[in-house]
């Protein structure tokens, strides 16, 4: 054993001040959320294709000379070529100025869908999660009715009735996508509604529209974000679903789901007009799932308390 | 549990009833009528027709004659089909449709399962991401591009499979796989994020600690808990998939109920519009029914009488 | 961890084996259709089409559509039948009397049966054509019947069927007294609705006609022996039929696939003997690849693909500016690059096959330079400036994309050519169809296929403002006059004269801007051979055969 | 003795009322609490302890009782003023210090909350102060002002939310089990906190727990509760050593202490209700053996426990 | 005695984003047959991932043993496979969980998870171990057995279900019991009435058990010796009566000393233990628990104090037992408890270097 010295044997007690002291440096929730998401490469991936895929609806029809909705019938059905990088389309419109203004409609309908959906669906879902009781059961019974209409039945009422347009399309999408945001945004509020936290403001005599603005849907916005990243593709994917069966858009406005329903037929002889649109779709609905998938893990509260 | 189930048939005759009267009304506002056609009928001839299917009474009598109907089970005349009944169009197509359906859940619940327990599994290694690569690419690939492709590959290219119609087995394959894609992505992931969630369940530890196999811990301990979510997701599922995908249908020739729920629409063919709708909001009440009773019985814990348990 | 793997291994191979199981199944199965179509390639005469939807009757009355009549036309067979030329020709009559004021017509029968061995008597025809004018019945093409003596009013319920103006003075002769002097009556008498109907199945039972089996009995060439609803519909040759002998075919199995590439890939696959018009459709967009490697047959038919103006809409009620936009399209175009059908462009009403110099038309295709001399003219009328000053017009289509194409293609010709705006507005086909006939419009897409081989046909929409076709809400006093004229004239040559006369007028005043004249476009086995199709586009099958 | 800050009369909490599954979590309860005391509530989980506590803080409207606060009535009808001036009068502090905090706000706005809702601080910058003077009478500094509850012990927790609670300067605050979810070590803190509080702002603690020596230590009285009953209410010491009710008897038997050779010797009793052998009409209610020392018990028993109660 | 267990020396990290948390640094201890040695600490020092290592039933990855071995009657566990595992799991070291409700499979049945373990470790039939579940149910105290095995998790009170466990813990006689906070979640009454339970098995079945715990007074009442862990390390370890009445570490000191017991006053302050355990992914240098001790050396913030022997079976880990260290006192509450016991050695003998 070393001899060690003396004076290394005084009593030097604790300071309280050190005792308290936290040491890691200050992480807020979503701080953390993101450099766990971070960690996730097919989910970083995704905001990467994302990022390219909402540059290219940006500028993407800026980057050539032709103008999207412009016909050239002596040039129809061209394949790629250095005049053409996308090919031309069946009234000789340039393929890639058309899959980027469409890729502008897919995601402005994928948004707009999503966001709708948040609105219609946070309110009515914290309604009926907070009020719970009657309240909750009738309003859930309207949402399952809805559920229980036949989609397509609604959705071709709604464009036969209001017309086929982008708002039109945007409702369509709306009708019944707010139904999952309600039940989840329930689901959420009917579980944090009895946390103490929650219960500690009404003690504090905090108003209704308080807790949920400040207690319930910040701490369900973990499962909100995530329901909106899987929104935004489902409303891609049932765009192109509602232009296979000629609900589509008003041309010369095209949307990957047009395009793509277009370019169907020609599959064989043309496979461009298919690949194109086909390929964002998928990549697009691809890169927010993943997104969705890697938010979902890094909220993940399991994971976090392992550590 | 006989209180549990009556309880639960009043809520859907009420919904049913619901769903039928905003139907019935929302199909009136849309305007044409049956027999609005490219080649105007002579007005005497519109009469005749109008007064021979009741289209001239008054809606609360058509509403309530069509009531009476429904109860008897009778949808009536198709105006599209003139030789054909909405009953026998149901008959007809449901069957189709049925065991089309059926495939595709069959390969959907089959592979959408093992890829998820797979991916689970192997959380974080190469098996979990091709697992859930392919998912998402079922996912992501819209059905009629993908029923486009498996046409054009396994039928064009390949000859493995017909084109279309529905005859033998063989011409139920890639309209089963382009149906049950989706859903196999989605069973995929779901099985994967529950199997997940159970595998860090305390009693999984137990298991391990007994000296149980990872086998047998497997598939004693977490399977049948990991499928609750995926069962809850079969209900709608499945009522969606055996009443027939338009898309499908219509790419591969298909003769199911799918194309009438669609077509009825454009046909403005109001009979079979009802019909189709009552009858698949009475599988989709019916399956989603049953799809509580199955989850009381794999899940103990949830009595049926009361509902979930508060506490 | 190694009987992880394992079992993870034996799930994999479960899942791969399924595949091939079901892979391989297909395979035996794909094979042994091939087989047949190869054999049948050398013996059989068993034809495979597509009918595309379940039609809506297979009751000769209440058939209304094409498909129904693509499927009756074979079964059935009237008075006349259209020949290989397009003349009708004495089919189930053996010998026709007309009256010299062509009100009475005189049939005698030949010696026919029906397939079920009942023979073919003058009741039928008194039976079928009663029955269709009665409007207890709901024939909706009862109309084609108000030609007959009295047909209109016992339709209207105004008199009784049995007043109808047909009579069996004996089981072989058919006497029928017509409303008014029609030039064309042997034409409808090929038509479905003017067929028998076997008269003692059908007074015995009144569902006789709504599946295949004993009941259903036909006198054409083919009878129905199966009906799988919203399946598929076999024929077989009709033994009994009297013609039997030219005969060729033993089977028509007619598929119900409502998918135009499906249709082509089934026909490329060997599923399909025929694919396409007039009872399929091919899909558009590989017409040019069609045509490329020759598969592609054409033809053209009695049918006309027009814009509609709604003349009270303005500025669509200047005539001016209605012929700077019809002149300004540049036809051509569009059926060499959009349609690529070989349609013929169109600057008439009536197509060329009633009027032979409509292959020319009235003016020039894409006359751009007398076009803005109409606008400039127009808009002097109108009191404005220049054609940017034009409100925006709305071009109305029904969803479709064929419509949509060409409706892109005449916004941006409409744009390049005149600097005119417009604005595309797609409808689902029901709410279009009721719009455009309330004249809920400015500019709408509309076709007419002719129902019988007559220019009377395509004038006649738009002889009255309310006439339920015309749309337009454009009506023109001496236009009337010549087609209510015509309708006594009994010389054809007069006739014909007055109907280009009127035609004439119509294309004056431009309430439609005609754009291209119908075709058939189809691909077939090329080893199928003598498959009529008429002039009005039907197909008739009864001389086909596969050599 | 010390005047009546709270009473509390006949208070009953009924859940479920009139469906197969009521629970009567509260079934009329009676006591008092004086100005300055901390009254200790024990019992089994599901005895009503907590929800006695939350039905007086009105998290729960009550099924039947009263609750007097200085007298005025707190239940009942009320102006959301008058409800805003009970909240600042009377505090919760919750058991779980990971669930009570609202981990996407920061600690202080955690803690400035009920001052928002109050509008008790002039300016932002006299709220920063007052949450940071807040921080430092639980022992935390102004560093941690800005953090978010996730970075902090469970004990720090725990005294935010001390700190939240005294953020409106209440009289009487409810602490419910609030240290049964932290260490051992931790818990002194809390405790010591909670008494130096006590002492410095003259507040009454209701104190509800199941760790009885805790219990004991803090509390001046204590109640013991038994299935939604008030048992047993006595001072502490008193309770301790003159249990009478045979469920507090067993309870305390029950609780193990930190010293080997007590835990060698001691011999626990078994409480069984059936023993109480009541008759129908028999009544049963609090009376009073000694000063202060209330029992839950009929005529009989009092007559029993009179004759076995040591002075 | 023989002893069943030993560990020595035993390291187990757990990677995690951000780093490596060092949940176990070196923990050596000896278990005999049929003793029970308890184990306290507060959470995050480590206690439960020692015992679950001791099983290998950590998750690997993220965990990960670095170091030391553990020896069950002489075989080292650290070696063996999952499959050889499989072996000793539920058969000769078994283990109860915290919380019942959570611990057992709430879609199978209760009989069925018990003779899960019969059939895989004891060759019965399905018969015999149905009639054995029956047994071991009625054994734990659980009335009406033959009804109570066709029931379900949820059907079951908690006491009933944390004794279900201790049956399926016990199903196959196994030599060594680790119960992880077995009474934690449950009632006091409940609490007492488990305990019992435990004691009376472990005399009918001679098994040794590792009893996690933080309830001092549930060590008392069990333990033959207690361990006393933080961050990480176990700082002391003796008999139940030496840690009680003789206590030398300083943490062990403020344990005992923030606990009231039933006859300390309300006057006086409980001694609490100032500020929370330690970070460790990255553990301090020195004496971990220095940053809270108030009797804190100057030495403790620089090297790990060395391992003292007080007595044949009493160890402490502090520097406060060199011959160097000024003699303090301990607190107050503690210091009533002291006696001299007479097994204690004159001085304390450095045994371990602390490194």
């Amino acid at each position: 054993m070393q001899q060690i010295s003396k004076e290394k044997f005084q009593i030097v007690g604790v300071k309280a001040s050190d005792a308290e002291k936290i040491s890691k440096p200050s992480l807020s929730f979503w701080k953390d959320v993101f450099i766990r998401f971070r960690k996730n490469k097919l989910a970083m991936f995704g905001i990467v294709l994302l990022i390219i895929l909402v540059f290219m609806a940006i500028f993407g029809p800026y980057m050539t000379k032709f103008d999207y909705a412009s016909n050239d019938l002596m040039n129809t059905n061209k394949p790629p070529s250095s005049t053409h990088w996308f090919g031309t389309d069946d009234l000789g419109r340039d393929m890639f100025a058309r899959t980027w203004q469409g890729a502008r409609i897919s995601l402005f309908i994928g948004i707009m869908a999503a966001l709708i959906d948040f609105f219609i669906g946070v309110a009515w879902g914290g309604i009926a999660g907070y009020k719970g009781g009657r309240v909750d059961e009738i309003m859930m019974r309207i949402a399952d009715i809805l559920y229980g209409v036949p989609y397509l039945l609604l959705v071709i009422l709604l464009m036969v009735v209001l017309g086929a347009n982008l708002t039109t399309m945007i409702i369509a999408m709306t009708i019944t996508g707010w139904i999952n945001m309600a039940r989840i945004v329930r689901g959420e509020v009917l579980s944090l509604k009895n946390q103490e936290y929650v219960l500690a403001a009404r003690t504090l005599g905090a108003s209704v529209s308080r807790i949920m603005g400040r207690h319930l849907i910040p701490n369900a916005m973990g499962s909100i974000l995530v329901t909106m990243t899987l929104t935004i593709p489902s409303a891609i994917f049932t765009e192109s679903f509602l232009s296979f069966l000629g609900l589509g858009l008003t041309p010369p406005l095209a949307s990957w789901g047009t395009m793509a329903n277009d370019g169907l037929a020609s599959i064989q002889y043309y496979p461009w007009r298919l690949f194109f649109p086909a390929v964002l779709i998928a990549l697009t609905i691809f890169a927010f799932n993943v997104i969705g998938d890697g938010l979902r893990d890094a909220l993940d509260p399991r994971l976090r308390n392992k550590e | 549990m006989v209180k549990y189930i009556s309880k639960r048939l009043l809520y859907m005759i009420v919904s049913l009833l619901i769903i039928i009267t905003a139907t019935f009304f929302l199909m009136r506002i849309a305007p044409g009528n049956p027999f609005t056609s490219e080649k105007k009928l002579p007005p005497e001839i519109e009469a005749n027709l109008n007064e021979h299917y009741g289209l001239d009474k008054p809606w609360y009598v058509q509403y309530g004659d069509y009531l009476v109907r429904i109860v008897q089970w009778d949808f009536g005349p198709s105006f599209k089909y003139e030789s054909r009944t909405v009953n026998d169009l149901i008959n007809d197509g449901f069957p189709v449709s049925l065991t089309l359906g059926l495939e595709a859940i069959l390969f959907a619940v089959a592979v959408g399962i093992v890829l998820g327990v797979i991916a689970a599994l192997r959380h974080n290694k190469w098996q979990d991401y091709t697992a859930m690569i392919i998912a998402v690419f079922g996912i992501s690939v819209p059905s009629f591009i993908m029923a486009t492709f498996l046409q054009y590959i396994f039928a064009i290219k390949l000859g493995l499979f017909p084109v279309a119609r529905w005859e033998t087995f063989s011409h139920t394959v890639l309209p089963a796989l382009a149906l049950g894609a989706t859903p196999m992505a989605f069973i995929a992931r779901l099985t994967r994020s529950s199997m997940l969630e159970v595998l860090s369940n305390d009693y999984i530890k137990t298991a391990k600690a007994k000296g149980l196999s990872r086998g047998a811990m497997i598939m004693k301990h977490t399977i049948r808990n990991a499928l609750l979510p995926v069962v809850s997701y079969m209900g709608p599922l499945a009522a969606g998939i055996i009443t027939g995908s338009f898309v499908i249908e219509k790419i591969f020739g298909i003769p199911g109920l799918g194309s009438h729920f669609v077509l009825s629409i454009s046909n403005r063919d109001y009979t079979v519009i009802m019909g189709v709708t009552v009858f698949y909001s009475i599988l989709l009440l019916v399956s989603i029914l049953l799809v509580d009773i199955a989850y009381g019985l794999i899940d103990p814990r949830i009595k049926l009488a009361g509902g979930k348990k508060g506490e | 961890m190694k009987k992880s793997k394992l079992s993870l291994l034996l799930v994999l191979s479960l899942v791969l084996s399924m595949f091939l199981a079901a892979c391989s199944g297909g395979k035996d199965n794909a094979d042994g259709d091939k087989g047949k179509t190869d054999s049948k390639k050398k013996v059989s005469q068993e034809l495979r089409l597509n009918i595309k939807t379940e039609p809506f009757s297979l009751h000769p009355g209440l058939a209304n559509d094409s498909t129904s009549g693509g499927v009756i036309r074979q079964i059935y067979e009237g008075l006349t039948r259209i020949d290989k030329d397009g003349k009708p020709q004495p089919a189930a009559a053996e010998d026709i009397k007309v009256s010299d004021d062509l009100k009475t017509y005189t049939f005698k029968l030949r010696d026919a049966k029906w397939s079920n061995g009942d023979p073919v008597i003058a009741e039928d025809f008194v039976y079928a054509w009663q029955w269709a004018v009665d409007p207890a019945n709901q024939s909706q093409y009862a109309y084609q019947l108000y030609y007959v003596k009295n047909g209109q009013a016992i339709n209207e319920g105004k008199a009784k069927p049995e007043t109808l103006g047909v009579k069996a003075l004996d089981d072989k002769t058919l006497e029928v007294t017509l409303e008014n002097p029609t030039p064309y009556f042997l034409e409808l008498t090929a038509f479905y609705t003017y067929s028998p109907v076997n008269s003692k199945i059908a007074k015995a039972n009144k569902d006789w006609y709504k599946d295949a089996g004993d009941q259903y009995t036909s006198n054409g060439p083919f009878k129905m022996v199966q009906w799988e609803h919203s399946s598929k519909i076999v024929l077989e040759k009709n033994e009994n039929y009297w013609d039997a002998d030219t005969v060729k075919l033993t089977k028509i199995s007619m598929d119900m696939i409502n998918d135009n590439n499906t249709e082509l890939n089934m026909f490329k696959n060997g599923e399909l003997d025929w694919a396409g018009m007039p009872l399929g459709q091919l899909p558009q967009d590989l017409l040019p690849q069609l045509k490329k490697d020759g598969s592609l047959h054409t033809q053209p038919i009695a049918g006309v693909y027009w814009y509609k103006f709604n003349t009270e809409k303005p500025p669509l009620n200047n005539v001016n500016i209605r012929k700077a936009l019809a002149y300004a399209i540049n036809r051509k175009a569009i059926v060499e690059n959009v349609t690529q059908g070989g349609q013929i462009p169109a600057m008439a009403a009536v197509p060329p096959s009633m009027i032979k110099e409509n292959e020319q038309g009235y003016f020039k295709d894409n006359d751009a330079a007398k076009a803005k001399e109409f606008l400039a003219a127009g808009l002097k009328d109108l009191g404005l400036s220049d054609a940017s000053k034009l409100p925006t017009i709305t071009l109305s289509y029904n969803t479709d994309e064929g419509h949509q194409k060409i409706a892109q293609a005449i916004q941006d010709m409409w744009k390049k050519e005149l600097g005119i705006n417009v604005k595309l507005e797609n409808e689902e086909w029901k709410v279009y169809i009721s719009k455009l006939h309330n004249g809920d419009y400015q500019v709408g897409r509309m076709g007419w296929l002719g129902d019988f081989n007559d220019p009377i046909n395509f004038l006649e929409l738009f002889r009255d403002k309310k006439g339920g076709n015309n749309d337009t809400n454009w009506e023109n006093p001496k236009f009337k006059q010549l087609l209510i004229d015509s309708q006594t004239e009994s010389d054809p040559a007069k006739r014909l004269q007055m109907l280009k006369d009127a035609e004439a007028i119509f294309m004056d005043e431009m309430p439609v801007a005609p754009i291209y004249f119908y075709t058939n476009t189809w691909v077939q086995d090329e080893n199928l051979k003598d498959v009529v199709i008429s002039g009005l586009g039907d197909v008739q099958f009864k001389w086909a055969h596969f050599e | 003795m010390a005047e009546k800050l709270l009473e509390i009369k006949h208070l009953k909490q009924y859940f479920n009322i009139g469906r197969p599954n009521q629970v009567k979590a509260v079934d009329d309860v009676t006591f008092d609490i004086y100005k300055g005391e901390t009254l200790g509530l024990v019992g089994e989980s599901g005895c009503g302890k907590s929800t006695t506590g939350r039905t007086i803080i009105r998290l729960y409207d009550a099924t039947g009782g009263q609750v007097l606060f200085n007298g005025e009535d707190v239940h009942g009808k009320k102006s959301k003023s008058e409800l805003k001036k009970f909240n600042r009068k009377m505090q919760m502090i919750f058991q779980d210090p990971y669930a009570s905090l609202n981990p996407r706000m920061t600690v202080a706005d955690i803690i400035a909350e009920g001052i928002d809702i109050h509008g008790l601080a002039k300016g932002k910058k006299n709220r920063m102060e007052r949450v940071y003077q807040l921080l430092e009478t639980v022992g935390l500094n102004k560093e941690h002002a800005n953090r978010y509850p996730h970075e902090f012990s469970g004990g720090q927790r725990q005294r935010i939310g001390i700190a939240r609670a005294l953020a409106v300067e209440p009289e009487f605050i409810i602490a419910d089990e609030p240290i049964s979810a932290l260490d051992v070590s931790i818990q002194a803190q809390v405790v010591n906190l909670m008494k130096k509080l006590q002492r410095e702002k003259g507040l009454t603690y209701l104190f509800i727990a199941h760790d009885l020596s805790m219990v004991k230590y803090i509390s001046d009285r204590i109640g013991v509760m038994y299935f939604g009953k008030m048992v047993e209410l006595a001072p502490a010491d008193e309770l301790y050593k003159n249990a009478m009710h045979p469920y507090t008897k067993s309870l305390l038997s029950a609780i193990p202490l930190p010293d080997p050779e007590s835990e060698r010797t001691r011999r626990r009793i078994l409480y069984d209700p059936a023993a109480h052998h009541y008759e129908e009409n028999e009544k049963v209610e609090m009376r009073e053996l000694a000063p202060g020392h209330l029992v839950f018990c009929s005529e009989k028993e009092f007559e029993q426990y009179k004759t076995q109660y040591k002075k | 005695m023989d002893k069943i267990l030993e560990v020595k020396d035993l390291k187990v990290s757990f990677q995690v984003y951000g780093g490596e948390v060092q949940a176990v640094r070196g923990v050596s201890f000896d278990l005999f047959k049929g003793e029970t040695l308890a184990v306290v600490g507060e959470s995050g020092s480590g206690k439960s991932v020692l015992n679950q290592t001791v099983m290998k039933l950590i998750p690997m990855p993220p965990g990960k043993i670095t170091g030391g071995q553990i020896l069950f009657h002489g075989e080292d566990i650290v070696k063996k496979t999952d499959k050889e595992m499989e072996k000793i799991r539920g058969k000769e070291i078994s283990m109860i969980f915290q919380d019942p409700m959570t611990s057992l499979n709430p879609t199978m049945k209760v009989g069925h998870q018990i003779t899960e373990v019969l059939l895989k470790h004891q060759n019965m039939s399905s018969h015999q171990a149905k009639e054995r579940a029956v047994e071991l149910l009625r054994l734990v105290g659980i009335p009406m057995p033959e009804k109570r095995i066709n029931q379900y998790p949820h059907e079951f009170s908690g006491g009933m279900r944390q004794r279900a466990m201790i049956a399926i813990a016990l199903a196959a006689n196994p030599s060594l019991l680790i119960a992880d906070e077995p009474t934690t979640a449950l009632d006091v009454t409940i609490q007492a009435q488990i305990l019992e339970l435990m004691k009376d098995l472990q005399k009918k079945m001679d098994t040794s058990i590792i009893f996690i715990t933080h309830d001092l007074g549930v060590v008392a009442n069990v333990a033959d010796r207690v361990a006393v862990m933080y961050a990480g390390q176990i700082v002391e370890i003796g008999t139940v009566d030496e840690i009680f009445y003789d206590p030398r570490h300083p943490y062990t000191w403020g344990l005992l000393a923030s606990m009231p017991s039933l006859d300390s006053s309300h006057e006086e302050e409980l001694t609490a233990i100032p500020g929370t355990p330690p970070d460790l992914t990255h553990p301090p240098k020195g004496d971990a628990f220095a940053a809270r001790n108030k009797y804190a050396l100057a030495i403790d913030f620089e090297e790990e104090p060395p391992l003292f022997q007080v007595s044949e079976t009493h160890f402490a880990k502090t520097w406060l037992l060199h011959p160097d260290a000024p003699k303090v006192e301990p607190p107050e509450a503690v210091k009533r408890r002291m006696r001299k016991l007479s097994s204690t050695f004159e001085k304390p003998i450095l045994v371990k270097e602390g490194n």
